[in-house]
């Protein structure tokens, strides 16, 4: 037997014996765990579950072992994963700082910010969130103007993020601030951790067209940053590095997310809930032949991301390409939710009743509309394509 | 007939562009919702639009309206559509006014068209009973009895259902469901039904209709007993023209708010108007709306000219519309990145009427199939 | 009886008695009466047409009858051409003349100018052909190079014209010169007549990929045209208005033809060569459902193309709206093609054979592909809108 | 399976694609077409393709192939796409190799495997009869005579059928025009057969064929009798999977020549390359043909791992590239402008074999219909 074959083996032993029943079956946004310090537990066994799993390591398999991880090669973690789904494990919790603080602080952090924040992290101890968008930036990401003066001990923090998700549940943010007014607009930009516990930070919901939001508005009123050495990753003024290795791993996860979301064929959502007709063919011709391109589109993109995955495991890096993962993958999923509003007709427009869920289906429809907006807009990405990789001249 | 408007029609299109502006601006509509009003428009509003002689616009003027034809009518939706001003027009002033002229006795032209006229009146067609619009699919039973008929089934999706005074019912005296004989239509007094109020997401007044054997006499028979599919699709082309001039209003008023933003919103150092991409993409926008602004047109003048034969135009200017005001509220959400998706900001409004008003007495897929049956193929 | 009830019943009795049996029918373009110097008529019929449409002026109807027109009015014209489409009569004849330089002569001409040409273009005794496009200037119109020196006496022309249309069998070319390269490149353009049996006038046909084509490469080797003080339209440097003028003209005509075009459904066509199941409807679904979304758009621009049509009879003059016609009627036309040939298949894939009229569907397919990018590219049409009607900054 | 390229795979590749820039760029083809030549390519290329072990890559090395795989031959068929190298290498290399080293007898596999390894022996697959494909409709008689066949009836648009030296025709040995019961595979000796050459706008070799009678004996049968279809099936997939991935490289051709184009062609002072909006639709293709390139080499990879069960990714393959293939050759002409129309300049060349190519044995919209059943909806 291989050591994969034994660790396979092994794996699917100890999940069996550790991973509460309650912790299996159909995973959805309500069963998350985010932890943090205000985090409630649903019940005991979501606590269990984080802990023995962060006792292994395995909240972040590949991260190194001082600093909280599983120490796990890539086939290992791949292993693990698979084990996972196939007993439906959930997640053992979601974090903005695994997906996205973590890989920056192993790239651009220092020993001791490894040290200090990796750990809490690991274990969902302390919940992070993103400040990175203002009012006035949209698209233009390195115009933003949220000042951190120096003022010898401390940093002087004002100004606003917008887009921070669930920052009124978060115990600190990692954002981009303006340290240096005089250069360029892509220097000067630092990036720093803040806990949201200073004095002077405020956030305030954002309610959006689904009427429902994860999003904030996050205020800086003159907040004092503590320097410790540890409150700025990366160096002073070069900020816009680490922000943008973190937007195209965003812009992985985002594709990912989407690609999984189409998953399941819309013509066969289709045919599953408005009947066929005696040649077992959706009833209505015109939306079968718009299924049918939406979900050739869709097969389509999934073996893109197949591919994709296969040729960065046989070590090909993916760079600018991310970005046409992004827009095909959000702009197909704005495709397939206003497919799935036509299958649903009347019985999906209503909301705020519980004949069907509350409306879930229309408000995710409408969410997806933020797709091509969020993590680089579709005109963004399409930008980046032509520069980066077809080197059109700009 | 040329497809231009006279100058009669450009008065009245003026008026009702002054009093969507004025009156009822889509501050008007978020009001609405988050006061959670059941009805799903405001009735002082409605008596105004009365007031001004818009609710009449399709009652002959010896029942008290102005007898101004469907092309008048569906520049009132169209200016309604601009401003998203709830009102119902469509359902009272377009459908129920044309049945009733079309289809009514003497006697329930007299008792029911002044009402009308007078906005006294809120009328509701309730036809669909499934997710997706089928007019022949009625299940509703219509069982003699006496001299009159015992109604019982249920209704899905009827609009301006909840606020309704009349409806217009279509139900089942002959035939299994989905024979396209048998069907026979019916004036029902909203009180004899349940209502169960449907919260849609475009914040207007829409209702499950209930009949648990509701007796009604001979003479609420609405045409002819077991002809009335023909009759019901004429009454649909009506609302379906309607629904199309509105979405056509949408469809300026979201271009119109993205055009601003793409001429005042900075980026990048410049207006984001002055990225040729978006202006290519504007420019579609603006040639579909030309067009989408022309089959309209056409739809409503072949209404006044030949009703029965109006069919093709309509579904070309229900589902075409449907299309480009999709896309055009699409394009501006996209075009006005995130803040198009905060509920702070109206665009989105946009984007749920359409998607209402589109799938409404049949979305894009229904009509591009029914025009491809009627041109023979 | 009113006028024009009087007219229309004389004009149909004037059409019956005096447009010969071989005259009418299916139009088609090998039928076509291009006239001018060189033309050989295909048959006495053809000669006796023209000259009796000419003789009252009826090859051009609404021109003055000072200049070889008819003198008629908006409505009179409306009712030749309806009769004249009753019996199905041929154009008498068709010449770029008419179309392109005509109105330009009578809204920028002299009394001279327009006693000198219009009345052969009426006749149909003078050929003209159409030098705007460069190789070099594509959609950059305005970037023309062709040079017209000042001797005194004479321009001499050096330069190279391309996609001139017909120009090997035309008599006369209007084209654009530049006449001073000082100011900005709109200005010191001339609009130019020049006669093509002038020395150092040279053409060369040009093949498309289509196989067929009526372009040529037209050359001017110091080509000496004589100052008769009608060799100029318009101003001196000025010619860049009359040419506008005379590209919205195209534009309109342009997206006229294909309107025209698009009078049948290709959905029709696809259930009449294809046939259908025994709902009546084309066997393949997903060809139907293109084919309803094209007839839906083609019906929809018809609708449009009415519209405008009846609004500038009443009197609404159309401007930059015709770059939304030409755009959209061009693209939609190459839509029209590609499902064509899709319905075609195999048997609309050869060509150079009896089988099929000789490719005939394949080379008009190819030949499409044109529409969007001759009398002002779609992306042309798009800036047009942007710029004056949605007025976008530039 | 993974969907990346072993450096085997990659070596084969990077010779094929060597072989058809020296060898046969898009020069090539122009010649082709301007000589006329009736067998649609160059015999001395398919023997030096031959050589270089390129025309026996599916069949198996004890007939003298190199036995690479689909994936090796998809590959292949991609680098004679990108400069449009004319040869019969789909139908003789990828569905006739298939058909033999699948379906054939011992003797027929010794007979004819080498050949095609050798490039001695070009095949084609005679099994459309009308314009559009639809495998079962098989018309053309095969009656029992002697101790064989008789075969009778036409074929048309078959590839390469006008220099095949063999021919693999569907005929039917039972049941009626459509059904797909009955319906058997023949080895015929191309020289029994009445050729009428088709001349298709991309210059290549089609033919219809006709059988007059023609006499075969019973081990020219291939595979076994009335069961034919499924066989039929395997061959066509193989030849899907071959002409999308010769269209993915006409797409990466054609798309190439308008990078360059736009990067190198000034108008209004600058590169037109500069101008937004057609940075945007070049992105926007570029992202489409990284989408054929994934569906392609998984169509390829099912080949190899289970042929039976490849339909679907086939079908995906064939349908996704089709639809790419034909906004890449219609956005090079548009881009270039006037000068993509000219036949002097190349891009027409692509335009016109992907329309060939995208037809041939079954167009987008017959594999979305199939991937729909196959989907199950």
């Amino acid at each position: 037997m291989t050591d994969l074959e034994q660790f396979r083996s092994e794996t699917r032993a100890w999940l069996e014996e550790n991973c509460p029943p309650t912790m299996r079956g159909e995973y959805s946004a309500d069963k998350a765990c985010w932890g943090g310090k205000r985090w409630e537990f649903k019940n005991p066994e979501q606590k269990l579950w984080l802990d023995r799993m962060a006792d292994r390591g395995w909240t972040v398999p590949t991260w190194p072992k001082e600093y909280g991880g599983g120490g796990l090669s890539k086939d290992e973690a791949e292993i693990l994963s698979e084990e996972m789904k196939r007993i439906k494990a959930f997640p053992p919790h979601e974090n903005f700082g695994i997906s996205m603080l973590g890989p920056a602080l192993l790239k651009f952090g220092t020993h001791e910010q490894k040290e200090r924040f990796l750990k809490p992290i690991a274990r969902g101890e302390i919940r992070w969130c993103q400040g990175y968008s203002e009012p006035g930036s949209g698209s233009d990401l390195a115009s933003i103007k949220t000042k951190a003066e120096d003022k010898g001990d401390h940093w002087l923090v004002n100004g606003q993020k917008v887009w921070t998700s669930y920052a009124d549940q978060a115990d600190w943010i990692f954002c981009l601030t303006r340290t240096d007014n005089s250069g360029p607009k892509h220097q000067g930009i630092t990036f720093m951790l803040i806990n949201m516990e200073n004095e002077g930070v405020s956030t305030k919901p954002i309610k959006l067209i689904s009427g429902r939001s994860p999003f904030c508005e996050t205020f800086f009123d003159d907040v004092k940053v503590k320097k410790d050495d540890d409150e700025v990753v990366g160096k002073i003024g070069e900020g816009w590095r680490v922000a943008t290795y973190l937007l195209t791993h965003e812009r992985e996860m985002i594709s990912g997310m989407f690609g999984g979301a189409a998953t399941r064929f819309v013509g066969q959502i289709a045919a599953q809930e408005m009947g066929t007709d005696e040649k077992g063919r959706i009833e209505d011709p015109m939306l079968r032949a718009r299924a049918t391109q939406a979900d050739l589109d869709g097969w389509a993109f999934l073996t893109l991301m197949r591919a994709v995955k296969d040729r960065s495991e046989a070590g090909e890096s993916l760079g600018a390409e991310s970005s046409a993962l992004k827009y095909y993958g959000t702009e197909l999923n704005k495709r397939r939710y206003e497919l799935m509003m036509d299958i649903g007709g009347s019985d999906e427009l209503e909301w705020e009743t519980d004949r069907n869920d509350d409306g879930d289906r229309a408000r995710s429809w409408l969410r997806t509309r933020a797709n091509s907006i969020e993590g680089g807009t579709s005109e963004i990405q399409l930008n980046i394509i032509s520069k980066r990789i077809l080197e059109l001249p700009s | 007939m040329p497809l231009v408007l006279n100058d009669e029609q450009q008065m009245l299109q003026e008026t009702a562009a002054g009093f969507a502006d004025e009156k009822s601006p889509i501050s008007e509509l978020r009001r609405l919702r988050d006061e959670d009003v059941a009805d799903g428009f405001h009735r002082d509003l409605w008596s105004q639009m009365a007031e001004l002689g818009l609710a009449g616009v399709l009652v002959p003027e010896e029942h008290g309206g102005a007898g101004f034809g469907h092309v008048g009518a569906g520049l009132i939706a169209q200016e309604m559509g601009r401003t998203l001003a709830a009102s119902p027009f469509i359902a009272t002033s377009m459908m129920a006014a044309t049945a009733l002229s079309r289809l009514g006795s003497d006697d329930q032209k007299a008792e029911h068209l002044p009402k009308i006229a007078a906005g006294e009146s809120v009328f509701a067609i309730a036809s669909d009973e499934a997710r997706k619009h089928t007019p022949n699919h009625v299940s509703m039973k219509a069982e003699r009895s006496g001299n009159g008929f015992k109604l019982s089934g249920e209704k899905a999706f009827v609009a301006e259902g909840y606020a309704a005074d009349q409806l217009i019912v279509a139900a089942r005296t002959a035939g299994a469901d989905d024979e396209k004989e048998g069907i026979t239509l019916f004036l029902v007094d909203a009180s004899k039904a349940e209502k169960d109020r449907m919260k849609t997401i475009d914040s207007r007044g829409f209702a499950r209709i209930k009949l648990d054997g509701v007796e009604v006499d001979g003479d609420a028979v609405l045409g002819q007993v077991d002809q009335g599919l023909a009759a019901l699709e004429t009454i649909l082309d009506a609302g379906r023209a309607g629904l199309a001039a509105e979405m056509v209003g949408s469809s300026e008023g979201a271009f119109a708010m993205t055009l601003d933003y793409l001429k005042q919103r900075k980026q990048f150092g410049t207006e984001i108007g002055r990225f040729q991409a978006l202006q290519h993409r504007a420019a579609h926008l603006y040639t579909e709306i030309e067009l989408s602004k022309a089959v309209m047109l056409q739809a409503l003048v072949e209404l006044d000219a030949n009703p029965e034969g109006a069919a093709a135009s309509v579904s070309l200017a229900k589902a075409k519309i449907a299309q480009v005001s999709r896309l055009a509220t699409n394009e501006a959400v996209q075009m006005h990145g995130g803040i198009g998706m905060t509920d702070e900001y109206d665009v989105g409004f946009f984007m749920k009427r359409v998607r209402v008003a589109g799938e409404l007495y049949g979305d894009q897929d229904y009509h591009m199939g029914k025009l491809a049956e009627l041109m023979g193929y």
